[in-house]
């Protein structure tokens, strides 16, 4: 198996093997701009937005936690569970022990998603579909119990928590929305990029193995089991991150975060953002927030029937989700220049 | 010992509540492979439908017997309404798709019966008294129980059993077992596919509004009835194994009990005992207590 | 534009709370609003619109939980525009609000929801509640139980599993430990929110019957539970009693059983006292709806009434101009207006909190035979709520010092 | 009496079929022979209406079956055995054989379970077996039974003795010649002519979708 | 007809067991799908499995790659005992398969399945799969990993196929790629389940070919080959041994010419004694089938 790397037929019906350092540094460099332009973008953005752009950033991550499990043949229903945790602990950080910095914050919200995700991945890494979705919906409901019955820490009311630092800047009222916009994009260009490398690796090769056939990978060796649990750690770890960066943004923090209704929405972003690619879950969550949001002004009464609609005709017209969209593009692009070959 | 008496009559009460729900829900799942969240918002629209054909059938000055009739009337009108435009006029365009994605097709459709319930019956709440006055009350233990409460665990034994029977003792149920298997080759047998999904979705709808309508006389009928339901009747469904008919009904018994078990025991544990139930029994049975037999695939 | 007033009005339209609450209270506002605007309600409130600004009304859906609100808050706020936010039904809507608003400078009423952790535990400058907090409903309560002479040995609770039955039934607790300090608890019930299905707790009532059964379940579950234990005999076993159940009794009709200790979180329906301006607004509104208003219809009017008076306030202060949202918080901040429930006055959260006078009443069958309330009972304010610097739990711990009253 | 014209198939990106006509006379026996991906399950799939046909006709006796919904073929007449033979594993054998005269009012189940019966009595010993049980062999032989159950005009064996042990492959080829006597036309797909050449009229060889050659056999 | 050891030279028996089962028995309810099997695999045999359907070929192959577990009996890998190892333990260990129905990441391409069978395997095996950072945030298909991919491709000569999705394409070459990511396990004992069977006549042979010249190219002489196979064309050219199986009992086991003029295994298997029997196999309580 050591011989000769590729004669010229295979190289020319595949793309060419890019080094992977090339790969990353331009992953990365789309990353830049992409960070950039959005950073610049947002000085000119209203301030309402700029706050639904933060919460969809927030809601992104979560979801994009959930493309993770979903590359891996899984839905989680019970997202709420870690996005809950994560606020909670940072929040309580806060509010109780005074820890402002918000990288602070966002790391205790990582580490608290990932370590429940540890735990919990274990036992539910077995269960597959439906199985797999209900239960991770009904540790999220038992964790909603639990919070909503600590009057300690709020009980179902939740708590409220204070303004957060940036290493030691305390931005004022006028500019706290922007900077934590601003940590908003970072974060989520960065786990976009790091996905977008994560999933065109051997790890995220197999992950879509495991999706595609778990009897096959077993049988070449690799464990679904360690796939299932590396993923949903992963998505432990982006989920605290979006509760802390949603909690904060709001300035508020209450058990309907483990709610399955929340969870849900999680699902829906993801699902409507497709897994083709990374960037479409910001986007599906800014979409959804919009649609939500004006359909709720325009006919309070009925707003429901329309995001509804809304989402029923994504589904059908975007099987593939947003994504499709432009990774569509995108593959026709490349069929047409093989084509000129 | 009459406090275990107690238990025992107010969990089959709140078991049999849930069953009718969930037997819907799991068929559904069983012939269509959808989880439907749209139950919750259907078994509402029973719940409407039975407050305007119960005082209809009052107002024709029949008997209040006659109330039953009209909840069970009201139940199929849905069905009848309902399943052929959901099931041909939707969910069939999302067949081959995603079980998540159809599952999240039917959360929509959740969304949006919430408002269309609104729009159609406004926010004031409907009652349905009639039948609830025709049992009186039975005394059991030393406690009073309204007879059309008892009632209500009869009424999801004829249904668990009628549906069970329709399925493993008609030739339509082996019918819907072939199409289970394998609706192509079906199709090929000559069966027509399509009705026999309309059919097992219309049931099951059936089944969710017949819940609402027997439950109306025990609630105020109005927005947010819709929503007690959902997650519970699911946690049944998965507790018994997708799927499976006696798994809901044992599922169903479970929950009212340690429901129950839960209110005089631990009053404070009740809002979570039973997803801790869900979670206990998927760690030991993966499939839920009663899991299908799989073809074998090497 | 400078001759409307735009309100953001943000309750229920949607969900459990829609029915009991959220449309009442806006069936409520938007008829004051119309009132308001065509000069047609009684003086003191006779001039047009917020002094001569037409009311330009925003509604919202509160349904969504504090994370789609605060969105929504700010989408009023910094998208709309609005010159005011006049809302929220939810506690836990209420506490997420209350900073975001004093963030964006934003002048905000929460008009209805009942926990007192906001002014308690937080202080604000744009942020007032025009409402009682709900630590008056339990301590009228075991008030009005003594002043009927009951006598309580034993008494249980039905209340829902989140803050407000939590909060209520320990305000209950700790009233009574007061007033009836030999009373014991029998049953500590707590449904969850929604449940739809009593029947198990309504057999546990039974079985340890207690003299008194409180409940501060709202809505459909209390309609639910009502119709459910009613012909179980809980209603001849057990003095029950609802901490705030008044907007039951229109819809149950006949069903809602007699002997029924009831509140409304103020002194509002039945319990209103005999003033024009309550006959004006009762009758209106039991003309425009066919029914009469209960508590959210006149918590809502309260709080645009006192928004009207702050803007006029504020306006005779700078000179009729349109009032920013600091001369509105200087107006409102320890105001006292006249309302359709009683006196509303700011004088508790450093002058953001409202107490108010509140009513109790037993249902009973009038000539005509409609359930009513009759056995009507006020409280000052100042004898059901504490005084300002004092948290309602250690007032009533401490055995109400400093309450006021009338006999 | 089947007659395939000009058909046209797309499955996914690929062109399964790309004008592929045949003919089946009546009581005749034809074989549809081709390299494995040739078209040869697609044609199948297509007479029964489970691909759609992009462009080309199939008719029945002149009706068109392109116009045809799927369950509708049981009651031309028209029996099916799929490739992978697509028993229904909860039902016994009996049942399976007897579905399609459950739904198909032309079918006499009694005359047609009797027929099948006389055509392979080994059916008769399993036929209270749950089809879950069988063997991959016994299965192919059910499911040969199941599409003589329906197929009193037109027989479409997809792969017949794929996967199938030489003895009973023996068999089954005995079963399907024993069926020549009667009015039955019989299309049979498959890889390897191995089991076949002795009875099969005729032979189409397709290769990428589309005809080859004819092949008259003895 | 050539014999076997054209592609395989019979191994010495001093070169050693590598696969031994012991006793294997394992019953599906009232089924006996296999009763007291013992078979040794010397190194690099040539092995094929015949025997009537349902005789318990299958269920043989997936004891021995734990996809089942035996009721009673031993299986030893070299001496080890893998009896309680599930698949992915035993594939790690050496012993690799391929399926009845092939076992594929269905619409990735052919491609991107062997990339996973290369990279799938801790670095003791398969040797390409990248480590580290490198197999989380790299590009999968770049280095070593993208070589070998390729050239298992080449060895089977699917470069034509590997950017197509496998859903699309046709069964043989969906065979080839199941085995194809058998062998880029590197494996010591290669199963295979009926690799010609659905293959066109003219294929089966090429395909066998293959198959036999893949192990070839490498250290593969010592590779044992176990291969379940209907065909007793394909049998007589490619093995060097035949196990017959009937009723879940292995009825013969010796060279090809002998097995295949045994009496029984004409009378079940191959049908070469005509006219009596139906070729079913009557089976211990084969009237009661429900469970
Ligand atoms: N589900 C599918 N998706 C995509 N392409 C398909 C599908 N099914 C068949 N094809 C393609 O259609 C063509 C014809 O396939 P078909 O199954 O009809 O061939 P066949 O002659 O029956 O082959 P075999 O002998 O392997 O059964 C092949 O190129 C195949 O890859
Ligand atoms: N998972 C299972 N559940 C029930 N019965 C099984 C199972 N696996 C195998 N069997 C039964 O065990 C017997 C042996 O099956 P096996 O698959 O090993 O046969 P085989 O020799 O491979 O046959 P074929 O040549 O048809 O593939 C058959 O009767 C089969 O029905
Ligand atoms: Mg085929
Ligand atoms: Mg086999």
């Amino acid at each position: 198996m050591n011989g000769p790397a590729t004669d010229g037929r295979s190289a020319a019906a595949s793309p060419p093997a890019a080094s992977p350092l090339r790969a990353a540094l331009l992953t990365a460099l789309m990353a830049v701009i992409a960070a950039v332009a959005l950073i610049l973008v947002g000085l000119a953005l209203p301030a309402w937005l700029l706050f639904t752009m933060t919460k969809a950033g927030a809601y992104g991550l979560v979801a994009l936690g959930i493309v993770h499990l979903m590359r891996g043949g899984l839905v989680s229903f019970g997202q709420g569970l870690v996005y809950c945790l994560g606020a909670y602990g940072a929040g309580l950080l806060a509010s109780r022990g005074g820890v402002t910095d918000i990288f602070v914050l966002l790391a205790v919200g990582a580490v608290a998603g990932m370590v429940i995700s540890g735990i919990v991945a274990p036992l539910i890494a077995r269960y597959r579909g439906i199985f797999f979705a209900m239960l991770t919906m009904a540790l999220s409901m038992v964790l909603y119990g639990v919070l909503a019955k600590l009057t300690v820490i709020g009980g179902s009311d939740g708590f409220n928590v204070p303004e957060p630092t940036y290493l030691g800047w305390a931005p004022d009222v006028a500019q706290s929305d922007y900077a934590l916009y601003v940590v908003a994009v970072l974060l989520a260009v960065t786990a976009a990029g790091l996905s977008r490398l994560h999933f065109d690796s051997m790890a995220g090769l197999l992950a879509q193995a495991v999706r595609e056939n778990e009897l096959r990978v077993e049988y070449l060796g690799a464990s679904v089991f360690w796939v299932t649990v590396r993923n949903f750690t992963i998505a432990g770890a982006l989920g605290g991150i979006g509760g802390v960066l949603n909690g904060f943004a709001l300035g508020h923090i209450d058990p309907f975060f483990s709610y399955w209704t929340t969870s849900g929405e999680f699902v829906f972003i993801a699902i409507l953002a497709g897994h083709a690619s990374v960037g479409a879950v910001f986007l599906a969550a800014l979409a959804t927030e919009l649609v939500r949001s004006f359909a709720n002004q325009y006919f309070p009464e009925s707003w429901q029937l329309f995001l509804g609609a809304f989402l029923l005709l994504v589904m059908l017209f975007l099987p593939n989700g947003i994504g499709s969209l432009w990774s569509r593009l995108g593959r026709r692009r490349t069929l047409r220049a093989e084509g000129q070959e | 010992m009459n406090q275990v008496l107690t238990i025992v009559v107010d969990g089959l009460i709140y078991a049999s509540w849930l069953f009718i729900v969930a037997l819907g829900l799991t068929l559904i799942f069983g012939v269509l492979r959808i989880l439907n969240l749209a139950h919750g918002g259907l078994y509402a629209v029973g719940a409407y439908a039975a407050a305007v054909f119960v005082p209809f059938f009052a107002g024709l000055g029949l008997p209040a017997e006659f109330s039953l009739l009209a909840m069970l009337l009201s139940a199929i009108a849905v069905a009848v309404i309902v399943a052929p435009l959901l099931e041909r006029g939707l969910l069939r365009l999302f067949y081959g798709r995603d079980e998540v994605v159809i599952l999240l097709v039917t959360y929509a459709v959740f969304l949006m019966l919430e408002d269309i319930t609104k729009l159609i019956w406004g926010v004031q709440p409907y009652y349905v008294f009639e039948p609830r006055t025709l049992f009186g009350n039975v005394e059991i233990g030393s406690l009073f129980y309204v007879g059309y409460d008892l009632l209500l665990i009869v009424l999801a034994m004829i249904c668990g059993l009628g549906v069970w029977l329709w399925l493993n003792r008609t030739r339509i149920g082996k019918i819907v077992v072939a199409v289970i298997h394998n609706p192509e080759v079906s199709a090929g047998m000559g069966v027509n596919v399509a009705r026999i999904y309309m059919l097992a979705f219309g049931i099951g709808i059936f089944l969710a509004a017949l819940g609402g309508a027997f439950t109306s006389p025990l609630i105020a009928v109005q927005p947010g009835v819709s929503v007690s339901i959902i997650v519970v009747s699911f946690a049944v469904v998965i507790i018994g194994g997708l799927g499976s008919i006696p798994g809901a009904a044992i599922g169903a018994v479970i929950v009212g009990l340690a429901r129950s078990f839960a209110v005089y025991e631990l009053p404070e544990a009740e809002i979570f005992i039973i997803y801790m139930v869900m979670v206990l029994v998927l760690v030991f049975r993966p499939e839920g207590l009663f899991q299908r037999v799989q073809a074998r695939k090497i | 534009a400078d001759d409307t007033f735009k309100v953001g009005i943000v309750t229920f339209l949607s969900g459990q709370a829609a029915q009991s609450f959220g449309v009442p209270a806006w069936n409520g506002g938007k008829m004051l609003v119309e009132k308001l605007n065509a000069g047609e309600v009684p003086a003191p409130y006779d001039k047009k619109g917020f002094g001569g600004l037409t009311i330009e009304p925003v509604v919202i859906d509160e349904a969504g939980g504090a994370s789609t609100q605060v969105q929504e808050f700010r989408n009023l706020a910094q998208r709309e525009n609005v010159d005011a936010v006049v809302g929220y039904v939810s506690s836990g809507d209420c506490l997420a609000i209350a900073p975001v608003a004093e963030e964006l400078k934003q002048f905000t009423i929460l008009y209805d929801c009942g926990t007192p952790r906001v002014f308690e535990d937080g202080e604000y400058e744009y942020v007032f509640r025009t409402a009682a907090h709900a630590t008056q409903d339990n301590v009228g309560l075991a008030r009005y139980l003594k002043k009927k002479g009951k006598e309580v040995n034993t008494f249980s609770g039905i209340n829902q599993d989140y803050a407000w039955g939590h909060d209520s039934w320990n305000d209950f607790k700790a009233a009574m430990g007061q007033i009836y300090p030999d009373a014991e608890v029998v049953a500590e019930l707590y449904p969850a929110f929604g449940a739809g299905q009593y029947g198990t707790e309504i057999s546990a009532l039974m079985q340890k019957p207690a003299d008194v059964v409180h409940s501060s379940l709202w809505g459909g579950d209390l309609q639910a539970m009502t119709l459910q234990a009613l012909p179980r005999g809980l209603y001849q076993r057990s003095q029950v009693v609802y901490s705030a159940g008044d907007h039951v009794m229109p819809p149950l009709g006949g069903n809602m059983p007699e002997g029924v200790i009831v509140g409304a979180r103020g002194a509002y329906g039945f319990m209103a006292p005999e003033t024009e301006l309550n006959k004006w607004w009762f009758d209106n509104y039991k003309q425009t709806y066919d029914v009469f208003p209960v508590q959210a219809p006149y918590r809502m009017a309260q709080a645009l009434l006192g928004l009207k008076a702050a803007v006029e306030k504020a306006m005779e202060a700078n000179g009729g101009k349109k009032p920013t949202d600091e001369e509105l918080a200087a107006a409102l901040k320890g105001l006292s207006w006249e309302s359709p429930g009683g006196k509303i006055e700011m004088v508790l959260g450093n002058g953001h909190q409202a107490i108010q006078p509140i009513g109790f009443g037993t249902t009973m069958k009038n000539a005509d035979g409609e359930v009513i309330l009759g056995d009507v009972i006020r409280f000052d304010a100042r004898c059901v709520n504490p005084p300002p610097g004092t948290k309602s739990v250690d007032w009533i711990n401490a055995g109400f010092p400093g309450a006021e009253c009338s006999d | 009496m089947l007659k395939v014209s000009g058909l046209h198939v797309r499955i996914g990106s690929v062109e399964a079929l790309r004008g592929l006509s045949l003919e089946v006379m009546r009581g005749e026996m034809v074989g549809l022979s081709g390299r494995n991906g040739a078209g040869k399950t697609t044609a199948m799939r297509a007479v029964m209406g489970m691909v759609r046909a992009a462009s080309g006709g199939i008719s029945l006796d002149g009706v068109d079956l392109t116009k045809v919904p799927v369950h509708h073929r049981a009651a031309l007449g028209i029996g099916y055995m799929p490739e992978d033979r697509g028993l229904i594993p909860d039902l016994t054998v009996e049942e399976n054989i007897l579905l399609p005269t459950w739904v198909t009012s032309e079918l006499d189940g009694e005359a047609r379970l009797k027929a099948v019966y006389a055509a392979m009595p080994e059916l008769r010993q399993m036929a209270d077996r749950r089809a879950l049980l069988l063997s991959g062999g016994q299965q192919k032989l059910v499911a040969l039974g199941r599409a003589l159950a329906a197929g009193t005009r037109l027989l479409l064996l997809d792969e017949p003795f794929e996967g199938v042990a030489p003895a009973l492959a023996q068999r089954l080829s005995d079963v399907i010649s024993g069926l020549k006597s009667s009015n039955t036309a019989i299309l049979i797909s498959q890889s390897e002519l191995t089991h076949s050449e002795v009875f099969l009229d005729r032979n189409f060889v397709i290769e990428r979708g589309a005809n080859m050659k004819v092949a008259v056999e003895g | 007809m050539s014999e076997a050891d054209e592609q395989a030279p019979p191994v010495p028996a001093a070169a050693g067991t590598v696969l031994e089962a012991h006793g294997l028995q394992k019953r599906f309810g009232a089924v006996v799908a296999a009763s007291d099997i013992h078979v040794t695999v010397p190194t690099g045999a040539r092995l094929s499995l015949i025997g009537a359907n349902g005789a318990g070929k299958t269920t043989f192959v997936n004891m021995v790659t734990g996809y089942l577990k035996p009721d009673a009996g031993r299986i030893t890998l070299a001496g080890r005992d893998i009896t309680a190892l599930g698949p992915r333990q035993i594939t790690r260990l050496g012993v690799c398969r391929s399926f009845q129905i092939p076992q594929l990441c269905e619409p990735m391409t052919p491609l991107e399945n062997l990339l996973v069978a290369v990279g799938a395997g801790r670095s003791d095996h398969g040797g390409a799969a990248p480590r580290g950072l490198g197999a989380f945030f790299g590009a999968a298909r770049s280095g070593a990993a993208l070589a070998a991919a390729h050239a298992m491709l080449a060895r089977f000569e699917l470069q034509d196929y590997a950017d197509q999705p496998v859903n699309e394409l046709p069964g043989g070459v969906r065979k080839l790629i199941d085995i194809a990511m058998a062998l880029a396990r590197r494996p010591r004992v290669l199963l295979l389940d009926e690799p010609t069977s659905g293959v066109s006549t003219e294929e089966k042979f090429p395909l066998m070919d293959r198959v036999m010249a893949a192990l070839a190219g490498t250290d593969g002489e010592e590779v044992a080959v176990l291969f379940v196979e209907h065909d007793m064309d394909i049998v007589t050219r490619y093995a060097d041994r035949v196990l017959a199986f009937y009723a879940g009992e292995i009825i013969a086991d010796d060279a090809p010419d002998e097995v295949l003029s045994d009496p029984a295994v004409q009378k079940y298997v191959t049908g070469t004694a005509r006219g009596n029997g139906n070729g079913t196999p009557e089976r211990d309580g084969g009237g009661g089938g429900d469970a």
